[in-house]
């Protein structure tokens, strides 16, 4: 499915609540099913540092497709970030440079999206269009006979 | 005893619904919503008087000027200074700080000095002083505190010593709410000839301030966070120290006469209050300083005390909830724990539910570092806070707690 | 054109009697009327969202800090800056001016080094430079005007020398109304590279400024004087130059990180603003941006062009008159004196008549010495200033001059 | 007449006018008619310095009773001071001490009056009471015998 066509989906999903908590009952969830990332990423090196939760984010490619794995402290933002994954995972970086992401706002978690908001989901969706942009760069020097290889 | 059905009423954003849900502050700790009064003698003032002061020739001008001193005149009564001239406007606490903390520095500190300051301040009083001891080659120390969050007091004599020049401390910990023996500590600093700075802006919301009876060289506090508008802070200083200390900023109103070869400047108060002054929003302070007096802060702080013995017995109750802080010496705040549930989900949660609360390290990291957490939960109460909404906030904290289970 | 009716209905204060006549406020330099959407905002905000901003988990918390953002945003748009984090908020461009003294003083400024200043400044933009100078064993250099009120380009051009590292002029000048050609001023300076600020203070209300088209380092100004409310300033600054000047004052909301053995600052703009901001106030200004883009900044200094020159023509119709500053490009200001009476007694008269004028040296002493005069009566114009308030005012000034006679 | 006497005299004059102009004209004629200061006196150090108006102030005495000139370079100002020296000429050190000099807010005038208004005047009844202290002391020196003579 596209990054769009998921977004959509999360989107309907959460119409079925009307409560907020309900909401936040379901992001829970979604936290706890959150695929773990290997402890040996959950160091500093691999922290996103927000004012209020910390975010560890692991990020690998395979075929020109990026694949996610992530942990936080708070399982609300973990909640959030297992949404993120099942968005981007395995989709390709061209698609994750331009995605819009607007399901966060949709959804009624502006708030987590705000920039004034330091609580590390910024700092990720961030680093996550970073990491797309740095590997999209790489692939093209190594498919760019203009330029020698580096890695 | 405060009749705090009728002071509800004059407090017009309190009766409103967030996410279908009664909304119930308890963050006056970060900032106390406004009575009426307030919010109208501000409006008041751009309607009726608003101007320029001190240097008009016209009646908008003295209109104004009249009762902006007469602000002045009514804060140094609420904090029992001797003169209406140690009284200086500032736009919060952290400026007042910063000013202390600049021409002090400036006037005072040499290289090797020490500045004693408390393990639990807020960031303003940690951060004006660590710059200005960095600039000026002066050593920071550190009073350090009890795990209940008490000031160890003998640790803190043993810190002064000739080099000291200066002890600033919070009146009461915006992170513990723990009221700390000021007096005691001003005491033992005098004996060595040593000033202090007392940071009130989490006591004077809560209880009596005496400034003479502290005898404390500097004293300051924000305006919003004890009912009144925003963009106003107080400086309070003895006017032998006042008179000691250089300008911090400098243009207009606090000027006697300026060349380009040298200025000289004005008398206290206004020789710290350099450009236009926030006239409208300290003409609404004078409104809370009324409101205040009328209900008298004695009786809010044994309100106050009340409500904070039946929230500390509901937290209690819950087997989950750890207090972070415990001093039988405590004034509007509490800080807590919820095992196993992140201060932030809570939070997020309790918000949802109506209950507005503090989550994080409310600006004083150090306090979290020494109990090895990244932060707190934390209730601030105000005179408008009832023991109905405490029940509520605790019986929404066990659905929390079921939440996350 | 502009409806001036439409718009004194907009400004309640206007319509008073003083001294049993109408009023009419010609001391918009000192600080200009607020129209009444700006009062409301100030209102409503404490009515419905007061709560401090950017680290809470509450939805009065949220809506406050995001209406405060936009604010910023706005004013972002209305100066025309390049990013949202280039603009600061203060408490008035006093302040504004001594951040950037302060902090650029600390970072670059050493002994033997010069700072460039022009002989027509407020004491806002003279002081701050002097007090740092002194402080760093820096010099002063002073561009002089001539006797019509307008800089001296050539000696300007002079003055600017390999130790020159900051140029600080006044876009207009609050004594005598003199329009500065500070694009020029600025494109000398970066010829040599030296970074310039401009004291916007009294231009704001009057033009449509471009800080991208001036290119200056630094713009600053209050909104108190462009009818927004009081405790408010802008500091715009190039996000380069921002973040290589050292933060100003220091505590809660502009910190990242806070051990006791370092503190590290957030970015721009949090960097500079240190405490809880006036919230309340900040968004009062957004809604004056509102109100000034409604009715349009070229719309509006087309107006008053056309009520200056109006002015102008009936000074000069009357002998006793003499104008201090007499440049052709000219905005908000007409200083003169009346030939044998003392500035101070036309002022008090005038008062009694129902016009608010200023006297004396409008904090510019340094202007009065150079034309050996006391001080100057001023009328400063606003956008709801009228033909026919001009007419009374004229007409009374010749009453006063019977008087005196 | 008392200092007391001579006030309600000025303020019932005062009562006349019931337009400001009015008064201010009276003002500006008792200012045309202030008793001239020596111009030996118009100097630096009788220089009452404030904000917008300067004043000039000469104080002698005779017989325990003080007797003022004075100049201002604004007319109101002369007139205000005009008014004061008709009602403290001639009076003891010990009455003009403790005059408490209502009638100039009687009158009206309150704003002359404001202490954060530097126009001269504030300062110069200052000025005149500690002229007056400082007479009442080396007086008092003079007479008690236990103090030596200096002057
Ligand atoms: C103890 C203490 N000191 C100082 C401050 C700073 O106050 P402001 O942000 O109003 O300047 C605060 C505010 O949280 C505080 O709690
Ligand atoms: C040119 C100029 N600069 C600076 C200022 C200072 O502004 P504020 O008093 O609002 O800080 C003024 C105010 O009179 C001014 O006219």
């Amino acid at each position: 499915m596209s990054i769009q066509e998921i977004e959509n989906q999360i989107v309907s999903e959460f119409e079925q609540f009307e409560d907020w908590l309900d909401r936040y009952n379901y992001l829970i969830e979604m936290g706890r099913t959150l695929p773990m990332i290997d402890p040996k990423y959950k160091t500093d090196s691999y922290l996103i540092s927000g004012c209020q939760s910390r975010v560890w984010l692991y990020a690998h490619h395979e075929d020109n497709k990026l694949y996610f794995t992530a942990d936080s402290d708070a399982v609300i933002t973990k909640g959030i970030i297992s949404l993120l994954i099942r968005v981007l995972n395995g989709q390709s970086t061209e698609d994750i440079i331009q995605a819009p992401l607007g399901f966060v706002d949709e959804i009624g978690l502006k708030e987590h999206l705000s920039p004034t908001r330091a609580n590390g989901l910024v700092s990720m969706i961030k680093q996550i269009k970073l990491y797309a942009l740095a590997y999209q760069t790489k692939n093209k020097q190594r498919n760019d006979p203009s330029h020698e290889q580096h890695g | 005893m405060v009749d705090v059905e009728k002071i509800r009423a004059d407090f017009p954003i309190l009766h409103q619904q967030v996410y279908n849900n009664p909304l119930v502050y308890l963050d006056n700790a970060a900032t106390t919503q406004k009575p009426e009064v307030v919010i109208n003698a501000v409006r008041d003032y751009y309607l009726t008087v608003n101007s320029n002061i001190h240097r008009s020739v016209h009646y908008l001008g003295q209109q104004a000027t009249l009762a902006f001193e007469e602000s002045r005149q009514l804060v140094r009564e609420f904090i029992h200074a001797r003169h209406q001239h140690e009284i200086i406007f500032t736009k919060g606490a952290t400026e007042s700080i910063n000013l202390v903390a600049g021409s002090f520095g400036r006037q005072f500190v040499r290289e090797g000095d020490e500045i004693v300051i408390s393990a639990m301040e807020h960031h303003a009083n940690i951060v004006p002083w660590q710059l200005m001891c960095a600039e000026r080659g002066a050593n920071l120390r550190i009073i350090p505190f009890h795990p209940n969050g008490e000031l160890m007091m003998d640790a803190y004599r043993e810190l002064l010593n000739d080099n000291t020049r200066l002890v600033a401390v919070t009146h009461v910990s915006n992170a513990l709410g723990t009221i700390n023996p000021v007096k005691d500590v001003i005491a033992l600093a005098h004996g060595r000839g040593i000033p202090v700075l007392v940071d009130g802006a989490q006591a004077v919301p809560h209880m009596k301030v005496d400034v003479m009876e502290l005898d404390c060289e500097f004293y300051c506090f924000s305006a919003h966070k004890m009912y009144g508008p925003m963009g106003v802070g107080i400086l309070y200083g003895k006017e032998e120290w006042l008179n000691k200390l250089p300008p911090y900023q400098s243009g207009g109103e606090m000027i006697r006469n300026v060349t380009f070869e040298k200025s000289t400047f004005g008398d206290l108060p206004f020789k710290f209050e350099a450009g236009t002054p926030n006239v409208a929003d300290i003409l609404g302070f004078r409104a809370t300083l009324l409101y205040l007096n009328t209900i008298g802060m004695n009786r809010i702080a044994a309100y106050e005390e009340e409500l904070m013995k039946h929230a500390l017995d509901r937290l209690r109750a819950i087997p989950q909830v750890r207090l972070v802080g415990d001093s039988p010496h405590r004034a509007g705040v509490i800080s807590f724990l919820i095992e196993g549930i992140h201060p932030y989900d809570a939070g997020t949660v309790l918000d949802k539910m109506g209950f507005a609360v503090r989550t994080g390290h409310h600006c004083a990291q150090p306090v979290m570092d020494i109990y090895g957490i990244p932060g707190t939960v934390r209730i601030s109460l105000g005179l408008y806070n009832t023991r109905e909404e405490l029940n509520a906030f605790t019986d929404a904290l066990n659905r929390v707690i079921e939440m996350f289970r």
